[in-house]
């Protein structure tokens, strides 16, 4: 079962990138007929069957390094619809901090140091989420994280208070509802 | 459609001269780390500027080769870093 | 008058060169293959510029990535500093 | 037009040892006995279709193949072709007659090492890049084929990994290998840049005396030259040669005399027409002169026994180079009927010469190390004793590259001897004086290392196989020692013909 | 010396290897249409094992396959080019058949990939020994710096060669 | 000038001013970490407002303009190169980040550095 | 006093490559292009392929092409070779 | 049938038959000398330069150094910077390409 | 020289820059890596030589999937740089083994100690 689960996850995935790199590479202009111009855009057949059967190859030749664990959360598409609609908060995040460390670097004021945050995550994809965002925003960088337990070590360029709420806190209400 | 090509182009420009800046640091930066560090920006600027040429040749085909250096890159990023964790040897 | 994509190339072949200098005098082997990739990826934004996109994407691939790896793995293997010391 | 099997062998000639040589290594997996049989296989089917086609040119005159062409005739020179002519056939019989003498030796040599499936895939893959090398007529395809060779060659120097020399050796091989294929790349790219063709043919009819073709010219002369071990550039040839693992020794040789095959074709066929060949000539002359009297000189003070034989062999070298490069120096002049040709024809007939009987008495040195684990003179000593047959194979090479009569390597030399003679005195004396000073040499060695009181070095001759594999050159060499005349008239003079005549046959 | 990396970066590499690899293949397959091929495809495969190496200094469970998966390869591609025979080796035997990428194509086109005859099929050839071959190539490299994790002493066909 | 040429242009001007920070801070911040920061944080913000740019770009020519499928292909390949940008990037810093710290380069001016005392307690 | 020589070398040939540098047609403008225009040319009637480069690379230069897999699979078997285990047969070799 | 036809190149088949009827006529004339000549076991004592033989037959050997010994001494002053060039240094190796290639670039940018 | 004229030779400049610097660090640099880098450096310095080559102005890149017009580049010798890269990709990877097999044998890869072979 689990097996099976990782090899599908690993099919959609490798299917999901194929046809997306492939998307409007149908058919030749010429021979398209004109009241069909969907054939341009869409897929041709020979495409479709390339794409399943290179998946079909490689899931069963990966399959064990995408899903290592047996944890099969990420399957569920709703998840990754939460995903895009996180993306907007990082967004904005980002442009703020960008603004911030654009005054930093032109005036030079920083006060940087390592501090170590604790937030209340579990899984492995959770964790990394939250330190790649902490890490897009400017100003924030994950330096090292705790093999075992969910601590990271985080290098602030202006010190504030409490690191845990100040860093973490504006992603890790996001990052639950999808990760966890 | 000539004047957005020509912006195209100028930031073409502009962001190889900042890799012409980012390779001084290159040079000077004291540590191994900085220079990664340098690289490491030059590779984004890269991959910046490739999309930028891409979008200014009109031709999708070079968007690819930005594709490719952007998951290139980061590998070789990884394997100076992980040189580097394994200490002065 | 030069267009745009001369200054361009013209300001990756600064680079080029010196980042090839930079190779040289390094003295330090895991600087000198930093640099090394540093120049090979401005060699593949040269050939960009000269629309050869497969040999862009060929020494992006294997210019940049793979032989910076075998070099680090070399180094790794033997010793990072030249010369005696 | 029916198929004509004859027509596509200079294809199977490179692509043979190609196949088998994957295949080596693909079947040696399962078993290794079975790899050994592929690549006697590869081997011995390659010398079968060196066979047919020489024989077909030998009778019916050459032809150039296309690749990739609807038929074999079309001549598109756009693409990339192949050279099927006499000097071709001079090449590929040569390297093919080293090739099976050394494959079968290399049974009896590798039979307790585990890994020798490497060893046959990288000798059948060094085979593939020589023959790539001397039959193609383009440029690039040259440089691929070269570096091929080298590649293929210098993995092969550094295959006994527990000698350090041994990597030593590869190395140096490898980086001077490198360089010289970059600098061919470079050239090659001026060639292209201003004539935007890469084929012989095509080349040779636009050539001028322009100072980038006068770039060109010289980096590509040094260049092979180089690879061919001439002196001053010589110094990696003892290195690679005496350090190779035994059975490949003759091999490495031969891929340096394929480059001196190439630097003629590429001097005669794509120069010769545009450029004033006396002056070429003479660089050949004087490189030549100086590898016969550095490489003999070098080999009186050696002591070990391999690195003699190749110094020996790269004052060989220097014969060939003098000889055609007296060939080259009088190409379009009247003289050349007087005795450039003959000049020629004693150069090309000692090629082949020094190509077989350098392989017996690289092989039976290496017989000698391979049973006594000694590679000093110093030494070695009384062998004559327990290894008979190893010292009559020995006798044979070493009276034939000392050039004494009546063995095959007098006949060629006679034939420098006379021309050189008409061109400068001076240079007969040096080829003389060296000749004499080999003949010292080998009876140096021969009687050090096979007379005298038995030291009790070894226990017995070597293996069946690997006797075998030198009966196979000596066999040859008698031939040649009879036959001379034949082997000129036959061999040597169709090459010569194809090789003045242009690129096209 | 940790073999490993940080957590993160084998979360990302776990995440990473199917599209790199998707990719890679994409390159392959339509080297004919888009600026790509075997070399580049098989290099950018390669890749993949390079970042496995990198993050986990290991290599799974197919380290043992590659030399002949290599070899094959490059056999696909000589027989291609001897199947040519017929003609000429080289011979391209297969454009504008109808069968198997034998479709035509003219003019200025967005691609279609059922053309190109045995140039795609040498394609694939060429990138199965590439990435093959380079990632035999990262491996024994790999094995001699101590980055990776050494390997468990039970091969006996080697070191045997000790005894002769 | 059209609205939508706007909205590339000022994208464009954002996306080169963010590089041009990201390129000033390398060389004015003292040390491995801070440079990090300035480099790789503001030149990865500018280069996905570049891929913004393009993406909107493309969608102009196509949508608008109607000139062929290559520039939704276009808009499709740049959005993997975002992606694949967005994940690696922040990967590699923290890589480097991490290495460099494990090679002991202190931070410099740092207020507190709560990883040193940790692996300090360790060992 | 061979690295002086070595030096005066080195000079002498960049001194030529520079000057050939100079000679060489100017950048951008060929003068023979008739083998890559019937390369652009043929490519689509006769191979059916869109990229004239994997053209040119498999179908009209397709020697190479093998030429260069073969290079990458003697490297790879030489790299095999080199680096296989083997200790040392007896006895120092210097 | 053989061709023993003189083309103005060398014809070892007539010198081979010289040789092998040289050696008949001298090993019948040596025989014809010799007739009452008896064969004893007795021999002198080996005698080499003046000295005794070791009683060790092994010793018996002259190793490769002292062949020619006196040829290299006499002409030291060629070849001891010949040796010493030959240093086994790949910088060394890379000068000589060099130089080289510098000496034939100049000559053929004069001569051709 | 205007400025038109240096932009003209740039590209072959740098080319002969590249190689001699990697010339350079095969003469007369010590160590066997910086050797090898050198040699790398050539590598770029030959295929940038041969792309240039290729280049015709204002034209377009070979590849008649959506390009705008059949004025195109050279490919010959864009196919030709491929081979050369691959080519210097496998000439590395060997060299680099060598290296790592002296310094195993020898302890050092410096060129003053590497020289068992000799005379």
């Amino acid at each position: 079962m689990k097996r099976a689960k990782a090899f599908l996850s690993t099919f959609l995935l490798a299917l999901f990138v194929y046809l997306s790199l492939t998307l409007a590479a149908g058919m030749p202009e010429y021979s398209m007929a004109p009241e069909e111009p969907w054939s341009q855009i869409i897929w041709s057949f020979e495409e479709f069957v390339l794409g399943i059967s290179v998946s079909l190859i490689v899931a069963s030749l990966v399959d064990h390094i995408l899903c290592r664990t047996e944890d099969f959360r990420m399957m569920n598409p709703v998840r990754w619809g939460i995903i895009l609609v996180y993306s907007i908060p990082l967004f904005i995040e980002m442009a703020k901090a960008n603004l911030d460390v654009a005054y930093r670097i032109i005036t030079g004021k920083i006060e940087p140091a390592i501090v170590k945050i604790e937030p209340d995550l579990e899984s492995d994809l959770g964790l990394t989420f939250l330190a790649n965002s902490i890490t897009l925003t400017p100003g924030t960088l994950t330096v090292d994280i705790d093999d075992k337990k969910s601590e990271m070590y985080i290098h602030w360029i202006k010190i504030g208070e409490d690191p845990t709420e100040n860093i973490a806190g504006r992603f890790v209400k996001w990052i639950r509802r999808f990760a966890e | 459609m000539i004047e957005l090509t020509t912006a195209f182009y100028a930031a073409a420009l502009a962001i190889a001269l900042y890799i012409i800046i980012c390779a001084l640091r290159v040079f000077l930066g004291p540590s191994a780390a900085d220079r990664t560090v340098a690289l490491d920006t030059i590779n984004t600027l890269v991959i910046g500027g490739m999309i930028a040429l891409g979008a200014a040749m009109m031709e999708t085909l070079f968007i690819d080769i930005a594709i490719v250096y952007a998951i290139l890159s980061f590998i070789t990023t990884l394997f100076i870093a992980k040189y580097l964790e394994g200490g002065v040897s | 008058m030069p267009g745009l994509v001369q200054i361009i190339q013209f300001l990756i072949l600064i680079g080029l060169m010196m980042t090839a200098v930079a190779v040289i005098i390094f003295k330090d082997l895991i600087s000198a293959a930093i640099a090394l990739g540093a120049s090979s990826l401005l060699l593949s934004l040269e050939f960009f510029v000269l629309r050869a996109p497969d040999v862009a994407i060929a020494e992006a691939a294997v210019g940049a990535a793979l032989t910076t790896a075998i070099f680090i793995f070399a180094i790794k293997a033997t010793e990072r500093k030249e010369g005696y010391e | 037009m029916s198929f004509d099997i004859m027509l596509h062998t200079p294809t199977f000639i490179l692509a043979m040892p190609l196949l088998f040589a994957f295949l080596t290594i693909l079947v040696s997996k399962f078993s290794k006995k079975f790899g050994e049989m592929t690549f006697l296989l590869g081997l011995l089917l390659t010398g079968f279709f060196v066979f047919l086609m020489s024989y077909r040119i030998f009778t019916d005159g050459g032809w150039i193949y296309t690749f990739g062409a609807e038929e074999v005739t079309t001549r598109n020179f756009f693409r990339i072709t192949f050279i099927a002519d006499g000097f071709a056939a001079l090449a590929t019989i040569t390297i093919a007659i080293t090739a099976i003498a050394a494959g079968i030796y290399s049974f009896g040599y590798l039979e307790k090492e585990m890994s020798s499936d490497k060893f046959y895939t990288l000798f059948l893959l060094t085979l593939g890049g020589v023959n790539g090398m001397v039959l193609t007529g383009d440029l690039f395809n040259l440089f691929v084929w070269f570096e091929v060779t080298s590649v293929a060659s210098c993995a092969l120097v550094a295959y006994e990994n527990y000698r350090g020399r041994s990597v030593e050796a590869a190395l140096k091989y490898m980086v001077l290998s490198t360089v010289g294929g970059l600098v061919v790349l470079f050239s090659i790219g001026l060639l292209y840049g201003q004539y935007g063709v890469l084929n012989y043919a095509l080349l040779s009819g636009s050539i001028s005396r322009t100072f980038l073709d006068k770039l060109a010219l010289a980096l590509l002369l040094v260049i092979f030259a180089m690879k061919a071990s001439s002196v001053p550039m010589h110094m990696w040839a003892p290195d690679a040669y005496g350090e190779a693992p035994g059975p490949a020794t003759p091999f490495i040789a031969i891929t340096s005399l394929g480059s001196l095959f190439v630097l003629f074709r590429l001097l005669f066929g794509v120069f010769g027409v545009g450029i004033d060949t006396a002056a070429i000539g003479a660089i050949l002359v004087i490189l030549g002169v100086l590898s016969m009297f550095v490489g003999v000189t070098m080999a009186l003070v050696q002591n070990d026994l391999k690195r003699l034989i190749a110094y020996l062999s790269v004052s060989q070298m220097g014969y060939m180079m003098m000889a055609v490069g007296v060939g080259l120096a009088t190409l379009n002049t009247v003289e050349y009927q007087n005795f450039g040709e003959l000049a020629m024809k004693g150069g090309l007939f000692h090629m082949i010469n020094d190509g077989v009987y350098k392989a017996l008495l690289f092989l039976s040195a290496v017989a000698v190390i391979h049973k006594t684990d000694l590679r000093s003179l110093n030494d070695l000593g009384g062998l004559a004793h327990k290894m008979p047959y190893t010292t009559m194979f020995f006798l044979v090479g070493a009276l034939s590259i000392a050039g004494i009569p009546p063995m095959s390597g007098f006949s060629s030399k006679l034939l420098i001897y006379q021309s050189v003679y008409l061109y400068n005195p001076i240079l007969a004396v040096i080829a003389l004086v060296v000749s004499i000073i080999t003949f010292a040499i080998m009876g140096k060695v021969f009687f050090n290392a096979f007379l005298g009181p038995d030291q009790g070095l070894t226990d017995g001759e070597v293996s069946n196989v690997m006797l075998s594999g030198m009966a196979i050159l000596t066999a040859v060499v008698i031939l040649f020692t009879l036959f001379p005349n034949l082997v000129v008239s036959e061999i040597v003079t169709p090459a010569i013909e194809a090789l003045t005549g242009g690129v096209l046959p | 010396m940790n073999w490993k990396m940080s957590r993160i970066v084998r979360t990302v590499t776990d995440f990473l290897v199917v599209p790199i690899v998707i990719f890679g293949i994409y390159l392959i397959l339509h080297g004919h249409l888009t600026p790509g091929g075997g070399f580049q495809g098989g290099a950018v495969v390669a890749s993949a094992t390079a970042l496995l190496i990198i993050a986990y200094g290991t290599l799974g469970r197919h380290k043992k396959d590659l030399s002949t998966i290599e070899a094959i390869g490059l056999i696909l591609f000589i027989s291609i080019a001897l199947l040519g025979i017929g003609s000429t080796m080289f011979y391209n035997f297969l454009a504008g058949t109808g069968g198997m990428f034998g479709g035509t194509v003219e003019g200025i086109n967005s691609g279609y990939i059922n053309t190109g005859g045995t140039v795609t099929l040498m394609n694939l050839a060429v990138g199965i020994e590439v990435s093959a071959a380079l990632s035999l190539i990262l491996w024994m490299m790999s094995k001699e710096t101590g980055i990776m994790k050494p390997e468990k002493k039970t091969s006996k066909t080697e070191s045997k060669e000790v005894e002769n | 000038m059209t609205w939508p040429m706007m909205v590339i242009l000022i994208l464009l001007i954002i996306s080169v001013i963010f590089n041009a920070l990201g390129t000033i801070g390398l060389h004015r911040f003292p040390d491995v970490y801070t440079r990090l920061h300035a480099a790789t944080k503001c030149t990865t913000f500018g280069t996905i407002f570049m891929t913004f740019t393009v993406m909107a770009y493309s969608i102009r020519r196509y949508v608008i303009m109607t000139d062929g499928t290559k520039f939704l292909n276009m808009a499709i390949h740049t959005f993997v190169a975002l992606i694949a940008l967005l994940i690696t990037n922040p990967t590699g810093a923290h890589a480097i980040a991490r290495a460099a710290h494990k090679m002991g380069i202190k931070p410099e001016k740092a207020v507190k550095d709560d990883l040193e005392d940790k692996e300090s307690e360790v060992s | 006093m061979k690295k002086a020589i070595a030096i005066l070398a080195f000079l002498i040939i960049f001194a030529f490559l520079i000057l050939g540098a100079v000679e060489m047609r100017p950048f951008g403008e060929p003068e023979q292009e008739d083998m890559d225009d019937y390369f652009l040319g043929d490519s689509q009637p006769h191979n059916q392929v869109n990229n004239v480069v994997t053209a040119v690379l498999f179908d009209y230069r397709g020697l190479d092409t093998l030429g260069e897999a073969t290079i990458l699979f003697s490297a790879v078997v030489g790299v095999l070779t080199v680096l296989r285990e083997t200790q040392k047969k007896g006895g120092e070799d210097v | 049938m053989i061709d023993i036809v003189l083309e103005g190149i060398w014809s070892p088949i007539v010198f081979i038959l010289v040789i092998l009827i040289t050696t008949l006529v001298a090993y019948i004339l040596y025989e014809m000398g010799n007739p009452s000549y008896k064969r004893t076991k007795h021999k002198g004592e080996p005698f080499i330069s003046g000295n005794r033989p070791p009683k060790d037959i092994r010793k018996i050997h002259v190793p490769g150094d002292n062949l020619f010994w006196g040829f290299t001494e006499a002409l030291k002053n060629y070849f001891e910077p010949l040796v010493e060039g030959h240093t086994g240094k790949l910088n060394d190796y890379m000068y000589w390409v060099v130089i080289t290639l510098a000496v034939v670039l100049i000559y053929i940018y004069m001569a051709v | 020289m205007t400025l038109e004229s240096i932009l003209m030779t740039l590209p072959y400049i740098t080319v002969v820059v590249l190689f001699s610097l990697g010339l350079f660090t095969v003469l007369f640099k010590k160590n066997l890596i910086k050797i090898i880098m050198g040699i790398a450096l050539m590598q770029n310095g030959a295929n940038l030589f041969l792309v240039s080559l290729a280049y015709r102005r204002g034209e377009y890149a070979p590849i008649f999937t959506s390009a705008e017009s059949t004025d195109m580049v050279m490919p010959t010798a864009h196919a030709l740089t491929l081979t050369s890269i691959v080519i210097g990709v496998a000439t590395t990877a060997l060299l680099l083994s060598f290296v790592i097999m002296i310094k195993r044998h020898y302890g050092s890869i410096n060129t003053d100690d590497v020289r068992r072979c000799k005379e």
